[in-house]
């Protein structure tokens, strides 16, 4: 039923209908609710939303890195270049994983791994998926540590992680990920942890890889700030459903769902003279008391009786490739149907 | 953050209410606290009635565990055992709980030298063995309950102390602790009201750890000879009667070596449990 | 090339080491097996047996005495060569030996040679011994035991402090080697003067767990073992395969000593209250017959001078009255000092239990076997067991452990834990008594006044256990051996 | 009301192993000056790592500083002690960045807000509940929180659980660190809304430390721009914004993302790494990531001048305007 | 911060070894003085040991003025620390044999029970522990368990029996007591078996735990979650990233437990008859021979030092966070 925005290109990256499955005191939960999105190739494609929206478990059910026994994809399809991702078996997994589909995470301190040098860590990937090893490796590890801009990469080939900056570690996550020349970067929140000036380089070398290699990047962040500056199209999430997705330009000029609405609207901005903020009233339910119908009803102005009933359907918004997924942008005949 | 949302909802006591091991393990713990309770009760025989043509007797329908070679009946004396066993194994951890909890939680929120030199202290007395250490401690005061206890509870004080310092050092880094320094508490009742608290779980854990440790203690101390005195039937002094007659009636070794088993068991799944409980990150699975 | 063909006998000790090798300091249970097959004695017993009319020529070929049995002449055997090279045995080597005997900085039976007025060497060959006053069983003083031990002069005074742990004599092994904590390592002495062994060596090893030495026996890495002083052990070994279990005299005679210096036990009535509530039978049930007899008297059986004492029935209903009368009606509180060693401890438990049926409440309090002895010793105990076994004649056990000279805290002391003084007259004049049968009156008088006065309660007397595997010969009636362990001699095989 | 003169702070790092003793000190804070009026917020910002957190935690004494004074309303902090240092401390308060750490997990709320009034004196035992319920009011809070603990709030209610804590003493200044920066932005906007109104109706004084300028456009009227422990530049907080003076206060507003599509973050402004405390730039800090830099920056510390009416710069490149 | 590279054994690091020695002497010293008061409170009497219990009081006294027991206690501790310092730890008292002699005799066989039982502890409790926290919750992990607990619950004197009579007597492949010397490698080997086995037992119990829980931390870190997404393979996740982030509380159980291994190891040396440190101690303790007792005292510290020490090195080995810079 979900209609996707047509692209120029095929897209390289296709979510369809995926709910991801969570289980919490041996009952499961749908975390991630029939999301779809598409990412072609050399597009960046925004994953914003509030914290514990399902933005990760998106990200990780694209992955096949579920958390083992408490998450499991329910239903939906991920195509990455064509091949189907769900139902494959780990050894299928790991063969992908680095190689076709790569990531990077939030806290560049905690994701690598304390005790071995960041040489090797990058090299594993290479001598996994590319087969390389010993001086081949090294001469390409080096290659690529340059190619991330960390200084003196030969001296420090052998360093540890702790003997890095942050943002000299997220430059190695992002070698390491680059390694293999995937065709989709999951980027999970891969500045947040970093100062403004160093999320500006980083946000700078994401870009020149991709345009350099024609990476599609699904960038996931709650910075709308960021999102702005980097992003081609935006795909908003709450409580685990697609809320909105759209041109990043059209997003911020007309934002139409009312949880992008109030979202913009409680950001402060240096570039302006403050105004009133409206922040948006109470917070997000958790997954176990997720109501029926929109879950975010209860925060919107706007609600209505249906809103309670069952949950919205995605429809267009004020573009064709501009879709929300809110009672109010639906035709008027659609309501009570079933979706 | 995300994950400790979802669990917010269901507390500690909550998480340890589901906790099936955590359960368990207090269900067969109160068993045997209620056995040993109610040892005058239910035990078949006095512990301490000797018999000699009894004597080492194989386990019958009569004596279910056996004759000593006193001729006693091994499970009553296992039964009466548990209740000196389990009481200085408890008072033993808990009082190097204490003892080592306190030290751990001042040396490490005050640091520096204090914290070395203690650290130190504690590494001089984990260098002593054991042996020469209950040797020296019950030749100086007796062999008799308090001492025992002292002396097992002295073996187990750097231990604990180690335990403590370690979340000691990085709470003094959280937040609050600050908070409580800023609201301008003293040092006595930040470490007391704000710091123990948050050590406790891991001393309870440890020392739900260290008294089955303990109990094992009090039968190698009974196997050089500094046990109870006779006739106070403790398991470790049976374990250790029984080593004396273990070709001839390995039943007398093995039954107070089964009930060790079985408390170590329970101890060990309230341990498990316990830190389960405690821990956020375990506590989604 | 030759070690195909070695015979080394192993042997299993319960011990943790050798508290010494020294012939004139040698009293553990460790350490005097070690003796019979080092040393000789101007006379020896026969091998296996312990009685004191076994006595046979050893160092010495003859010898006579006196009629007053107050000087007596030995002749030496010719050509008898010390182990190790240290050269041929001499009436030089004897004076010393004695001499070194009776003297208390180097003896610890210096004691028994107290009325040896000299012992001269009147040739080479010969040695003549004069004494104060008669010694009753003199002959035992020369044997081979104890002080009867005849060390090389050259070696005591050349090895020095090392004498303790290398000894030489002229026994049929010699020591090789001493490991602390491990073994002994004995080799045979071919120039044994009633020939070369026939088994090359020994290795006496110390095994203090029961149960290790046990399996290494059944294992077969032992084929001699000491053996655990019960019943079930005997009934057990018995079973194996291949296996000969040896109950060999001398009797320890196990005795509460109860202070009667300690109220309430300077009262008559409860030492006879505590008398009255043992049971001597049942104590020795519980050891098992084959290895425990109940005591006779206050001094072992068999002994010369022992007689069958009256002693107190059991009769837990008496003793209860008597405590009654000495002014207890609800029992006494008895504690003791006692060591950890399992085979005392589990007799005093024993004990322990019988007490408690006549409301006597003994408390123990358990020490480690060193405390136990230097905290007896400074009479700090109320009541002490004590096991023992001593030279065959009653004088010396009665001296020892009845006679107020050996009280403890005393310059003089000895194992006098009771502060005994009923019995001093007889003891002493039965010393100097020439008469034979005047002298063993004394002595029974002597013991029957002790077994009144509570002085002690005897209670059982236990032999010796060892067993050994079939493939063992010792070649003679194996009976006793004053040394507590089987002798090794020149003749004894090994399959 | 609060003036604060050349603070000085070093703090010794000793080697891999506990015992290699004591082998280099980073100067935190080297000589960082400021004021803070009655009702103001200044606003601190600037790198991770440039002394935010240090200033505010040496000003109140919860680390000893080495050099320099802070006057409270004209006492002394830094000369205060025993009874003295704990009143002055019911005057300043502070407020933290995470609010899972700045909550003690085993204490319930009601006990958490008591304890300080327990611990200062402040009204009877009896009083206490209706004292927490207002605060709880005050911070948007309903009274059952009394009763549960951190756990069961969200980081947004725990933020407010922390500021009613500051506030139970009655503060009159409160140091904010970065007390938003953990947040959404919707619960972030909540927080910022409800500090704006406490500092309103109490008259609050705040220095609000934070990284993200437009939180600090937002709260602040005055702003500090801290760099490697010292102020580089300082100005109210819209000609601070709008107009950055100090080449490392414009890469900062360059790189700070805005929600407009057509303002893209400058990304090339800024090469390389913030450099190492252990290990300061000579002359000026900034001079190896500055695009201006002269050779004399390398050389002279450049002081902290006046350049415009309540504009301060700490640059060499004024001199030459 | 790149000049960091000096491998394990530079400059820094011997200086860093001998600052910890130097560090260590204040506590040898409290030991030491510990010790030598200790052991004379102890109630006992060397000479009574030397002479048997047939001794008489003169006799003994005499023999306590010759071994230099009447001197005031002050001179005999004067005495100690002087020789001591001459790097002499003196003879014994009972056995007049030199100490460090009698040490040197025993202590490899004793070293070489404790380094085989810790490494049968770590090469079985290692994957013992990975396994049971890869397979949390499975049968591994409460064969694991219930391993460890056994391991744990009964005492090292009933195991090391049950173990004689199972491996030695029943089915005949290990020798009860056969403790052939060095020079028969072969035969001392076999003889070490069941031994180091004994003492290890309790080593398997602690590692598997330490492991487990320690893996259970690992694992959840976030740089695994990174390496699967790199595609390693799942066994080197676990067996690589995350078993070496594992190892470092293993390598504190380690550390700690050797000295207390050390120490226990005197039941296991008793069951198994071996020659060894803790027989030595009991001996001496049995007795009461001062100078040993003393002296061995010292050599127990000095292995607690080296242990302590060893652990630090170990840390660095293990976490290059901790590497001495
Ligand atoms: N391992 C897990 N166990 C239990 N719940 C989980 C787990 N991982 C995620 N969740 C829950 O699933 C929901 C979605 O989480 P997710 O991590 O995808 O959020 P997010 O949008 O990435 O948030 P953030 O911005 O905080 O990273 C949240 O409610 C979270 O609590
Ligand atoms: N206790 C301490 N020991 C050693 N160094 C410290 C300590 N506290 C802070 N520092 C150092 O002082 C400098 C300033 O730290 P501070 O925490 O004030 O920075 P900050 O500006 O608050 O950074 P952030 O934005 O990350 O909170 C840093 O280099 C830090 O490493
Ligand atoms: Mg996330
Ligand atoms: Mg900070």
């Amino acid at each position: 039923m979900t209609n996707v925005v047509s692209l120029k290109t095929k897209p390289v990256l296709a979510v369809k209908d995926l709910t991801t499955g969570l289980k919490i005191r041996g009952q499961w939960y749908e975390a991630v609710r029939g999301v779809s999105f598409e990412v072609a190739p050399g597009e960046t494609v925004a994953l914003v939303g509030e914290s514990g929206c399902g933005k990760s478990l998106t990200a990780m059910s694209v992955m096949g890195l579920l958390p083992a026994k408490v998450g499991k994809i329910l239903g939906g399809s991920v195509l990455v270049d064509g091949r189907e991702m769900v139902g494959l078996g780990e050894t299928a997994l790991e063969e992908l994983r680095g190689n076709l589909v790569s990531m990077i995470f939030q806290e560049p301190m905690t994701s690598l791994n304390p005790v071995l040098p960041v040489g090797f860590q990058i090299a594993e990937t290479l001598r996994r998926h590319r087969r390389l090893d010993g001086a081949a490796a090294r001469a390409e590890v080096l290659r690529l540590m340059n190619r991330v801009q960390i200084p003196a990469a030969a001296r420090r080939i052998d360093d540890y992680p702790h003997q890095f900056s942050g943002g000299m570690r997220q430059r190695v996550m992002i070698a390491m990920a680059v390694a293999c020349r995937p065709k989709v970067l999951l980027a999970d929140e891969p500045t947040t942890a970093l100062d403004v000036t160093i999320q500006a380089q980083v946000l700078n070398l994401i870009a020149e890889l991709q345009a350099e290699d024609g990476m599609a990047v699904l960038f996931i962040t709650h910075n709308l700030g960021v999102v702005a500056s980097i992003a081609e199209r935006v795909v908003v999430m709450y409580g685990g459903d697609v809320v909105e997705t759209a041109p990043v330009d059209d997003f911020f000029a007309r934002p139409s769902h009312p949880y992008s609405a109030a979202l913009l609207s409680s950001v402060p901005r240096a570039d302006r003279r403050p105004e009133a903020l409206k922040p948006i009233p109470g917070q997000v339910p958790t997954l176990l008391q997720m109501p029926a119908g929109c879950r975010f009803q209860s925060r919107c102005a706007h609600v209505m009786p249906r809103c309670v009933e069952r949950p919205p359907l995605f429809a267009a918004g004020s573009r064709e490739d501009h879709r929300m997924r809110c009672w109010l942008g639906a035709p008027p005949g659609l309501a009570g149907e079933g979706a | 953050m995300a994950v400790a949302a979802v669990s917010a909802p269901k507390g500690i006591a909550g998480r340890a209410l589901g906790n099936r091991s955590l359960m368990a393990g207090l269900a067969i713990l109160g068993l045997i606290i209620l056995m040993a309770v109610l040892a005058p009760w239910i035990s078949p025989f006095d512990p301490n009635d000797q018999d000699p043509v009894l004597s080492l007797g194989a386990p019958s329908a009569q004596h279910w565990f056996g004759t000593d070679f006193f001729g006693r009946d091994v499970l009553s004396r296992v039964i009466w055992g548990a209740r000196v066993s389990l009481f200085v194994g408890a008072v033993s951890t808990a009082l190097s709980m204490v003892v080592g909890g306190a030290i751990g939680i001042v040396s490490g929120y005050l640091g520096g030298r204090f914290d070395q030199t203690v650290m130190a202290v504690m590494d001089v007395l984990l260098s002593f063995p054991q042996l020469i250490m209950g040797l020296i401690i019950v030749a100086l005061l007796g062999a008799n309950l308090a001492d025992l206890i002292l002396a097992i509870a002295i073996t187990a004080v750097p231990p604990f102390a180690r335990v403590a310092r370690g979340p000691t050092l990085s709470l003094k880094e959280r937040d609050f602790i600050e908070a409580g320094r800023a609201l301008g508490f003293s040092n006595a009742r930040i470490m007391l009201v704000h710091i123990l608290p948050n050590v406790l779980d891991e001393l309870v854990v440890m020392g739900s750890l260290w008294l089955a440790t303990a109990i094992r203690t009090e039968a190698s101390l009974s196997f050089i000879g500094l046990g109870l005195p006779p006739p106070t039937a403790t398991w470790g002094g049976i374990i250790r009667e029984g080593f004396e007659n273990l070709l001839d009636a390995p039943w007398l070794a093995v039954f107070p070596s089964l009930a060790v088993l079985v408390v170590m068991m329970a101890l060990n799944m309230i341990g498990d449990g316990l830190r389960d409980a405690t821990d956020p990150k375990a506590a989604a699975s | 090339a030759t070690a195909q063909a070695e015979k080394i006998l192993n042997v299993g000790m319960a011990a943790a080491d050798i508290t010494t090798l020294d012939p004139h300091r040698a009293v553990s249970t460790q350490d005097k097996p070690v003796m019979n097959w080092v040393f000789n004695g101007l006379v020896r017993f026969k091998p296996g047996s312990v009685a004191i009319d076994s006595l046979e020529p050893d160092l010495a070929e003859k010898w006579e005495s006196t009629p007053d049995k107050l000087t007596w002449t030995f002749h030496l055997r010719h050509g008898v060569q010390f182990q190790r090279d240290f050269g041929e045995l001499t009436a030089d080597d004897v004076v010393f030996s004695l001499e070194r005997a009776a003297n208390k900085d180097t003896s610890t039976f210096a004691a028994d040679y107290a009325n040896v007025e000299s012992i001269k060497a009147l040739d080479p060959y010969t040695v003549q011994i004069k004494l104060k006053q008669v010694v009753p069983g003199f002959l035992g003083l020369v044997a081979n035991y104890q002080g009867g031990n005849i060390v090389s002069k050259k070696a005591a005074e050349k090895l020095g402090d090392q004498f303790r742990t290398m000894p030489v004599g002229t026994g049929p092994f010699e020591i090789k080697d001493y490991q602390p904590n491990q073994g002994v390592t004995l080799v045979a002495n071919a120039k044994y003067f009633r020939g070369k062994p026939k088994i090359d060596g020994i290795n006496y090893k110390f095994i203090p767990s029961d149960a290790s030495r046990d399996l290494a026996f059944s294992s077969g890495e032992l084929d001699l073992l000491y053996g655990r002083q019960d019943q079930k052990w005997v009934d057990r070994e018995k079973e194996q395969p291949n296996t000969v279990v040896d109950v060999i005299r001398p009797a320890e005679l196990a005795e509460l000593s109860l202070n009667e210096t300690k109220p309430p036990l300077d009262n008559l009535k409860v030492r006879q209250a505590v008398a009255y509530a043992i049971d001597r039978a049942a104590i020795a049930q519980f050891k098992g017959a084959a290895t425990a007899e109940p005591a006779v008297s206050v001094v072992p059986a068999g002994y010369l001078g022992t007689i069958d004492a009256k002693l107190f029935p059991h009769d837990a209903a008496k003793a209860k009255e008597l405590l009654k009368e000495a002014g207890f009606p609800n029992g006494i509180t008895i504690t003791a000092i006692q060591t950890s060693l399992p085979t005392m401890l589990n007799s005093m438990q024993i004990i322990q239990a019988q007490l408690k049926q006549a409301g006597i409440n003994l408390e123990l309090q358990v020490v480690d076997h060193q405390t136990f002895h230097a905290q007896i010793r400074k009479d700090l105990s109320m009541a002490v067991y004590y096991s023992a076994a001593r030279f065959p004649v009653d004088d010396i056990y009665l001296t020892q452990f009845f006679h107020s000279r050996s009280t403890v805290l005393t310059p003089t002391a000895a194992t006098n834990f009771s502060h005994c003084k009923v019995a001093d007259q007889e003891i002493d004049q039965a010393r100097i008594e020439p008469d034979e049968a005047k002298q063993k009156a004394l002595w029974a008088a002597a013991q029957q006044k002790i077994v009144d006065d509570v002085c002690a309660v005897p209670l059982f007397e236990q032999l010796q256990v060892w067993a050994h595997h079939t493939n063992l010969h010792f070649n003679y009636d194996l009976k006793g051996s004053l040394n507590l362990g089987p002798d090794i001699t020149e003749a004894t095989t090994l399959d | 009301m609060l003036a604060v003169k050349d603070l000085v702070k070093t703090f010794p790092v000793r080697g891999g192993f506990a015992l290699s003793g004591p082998v280099q000190t980073v100067k935190a804070l080297d000589g960082v000056s400021f004021d803070v009026a009655r009702g103001e917020a200044l606003g601190l910002v600037g790198e991770s790592g440039c002394g935010k957190s240090t200033t505010a935690r040496t000003i109140l004494r919860l680390t000893e500083p080495n050099g320099g004074e802070a006057l409270f309303d004209g006492a002394d902090l830094f000369k205060a002690t025993g009874a003295d240092l704990r009143r002055l401390r019911r005057r300043l308060q502070i407020v933290f960045q995470d609010p899972y750490a700045s909550l003690n997990p085993r204490r319930r709320i009601g006990d958490t807000l008591a304890e300080p009034m327990k611990v200062h004196g402040i009204a009877s035992a009896r009083e206490w509940p209706d004292r927490i319920r207002a605060l709880l009011a005050e911070v948007g809070l309903p009274p059952e929180a009394v009763h549960k603990y951190p756990h069961e709030f969200s980081g947004g209610q725990r933020q407010r659980i922390g500021i009613a804590r500051a506030l139970t003493v009655g503060p009159e200044l409160l140091f904010l660190d970065e007390p938003v920066s953990a947040l959404d932005v919707s619960v972030q906007a909540q927080v910022l809304v409800l500090l704006n109104r406490l500092r309103e109706t109490r008259n609050l004084a705040s220095v609000f430390i934070s990284h993200d300028l437009g939180v600090v456009r937002y709260f602040c009227q005055r702003v500090c721009v801290m760099y490697l422990g010292r102020i580089v530049e300082e100005g109210p907080a819209e000609a601070l914004l709008d107009e950055p003076l100090h080449p490392y206060t414009q890469a900062l507003r360059a790189a700070t993302p805005t929600p407009d599509p057509k303002q893209k973050v400058t990304m090339a402004r800024l090469e390389g790494d913030p450099a190492s405390p252990l290990n300061p730039p000579s002359g000026c800090h900034f001079h190896p990531r500055c695009p201006h830099a002269m050779e004399r920056c390398k050389a002279e510390i450049p002081l902290l001048k006046q350049v415009a009416p309540g504009r301060k710069v700490a640059c060499h490149l004024m001199d030459q305007r | 911060m790149t000049d960091e590279k000096q491998g394990i054994f530079g400059r820094r690091m011997l200086r860093f070894v001998a600052l910890r020695l130097v560090m260590a002497l204040p506590t040898l010293w409290a030991v030491l003085t510990l010790v030598f008061v200790l052991v004379r409170i102890v109630p006992g009497d060397p000479a009574l040991a030397i002479l048997g219990d047939q001794a008489t009081e003169q006799a003994l006294v005499a023999l306590r003025h010759r071994m230099g027991l009447d001197v005031p206690l002050w001179d005999q501790y004067l005495q100690f620390m002087g020789q001591l310092l001459r790097g002499d730890l003196g003879e014994s008292m009972v056995r007049n044999r030199p100490i460090l002699g009698e040490v040197a005799a025993v202590l490899p066989y004793t070293l070489e029970l404790t380094f085989i039982g810790i490494l049968l502890g770590v090469v079985l409790g290692l994957p013992m522990g990975v396994l049971a926290a890869q397979y949390r919750g499975g049968w591994i992990d409460a064969v694991a368990r219930w391993t460890s607990l056994a391991g744990l619950s009964f005492p090292a004197f009933i195991s090391g029996i049950l173990m004689l009579l199972l491996l030695a007597v029943e089915l005949p492949w290990f020798p009860v007591i056969g403790n052939a010397p060095f020079a028969d490698p072969g035969g001392h080997l076999r003889a070490l078996v069941l031994p180091a086995l004994n003492l290890g037992l309790i080593m398997v119990a602690y590692v598997a735990r330490v492991t487990r829980s320690g893996m259970l931390a690992s694992l959840s870190e976030d740089y695994i979650r990174t390496a699967r997404a790199k595609g390693v393979p799942a066994r080197l996740v676990v067996w690589r990233h995350a078993l070496k982030n594992a190892l470092i509380p293993v390598v504190t159980v380690v550390g700690l437990y050797f000295g207390i291994l050390i120490g226990n190891s005197v039941l296991t040396e008793i069951v198994f008859n071996r020659p060894g440190l803790g027989k030595l101690i009991v001996g001496a303790l049995n007795d009461r021979d001062y100078t040993m007792l003393q002296g061995l005292m010292v050599i127990y510290a000095l292995i607690v030092v080296v242990a302590n020490l060893a652990t630090d090195l170990a840390y660095g080995a293990v976490d290059p966070r901790i590497r001495v810079r």
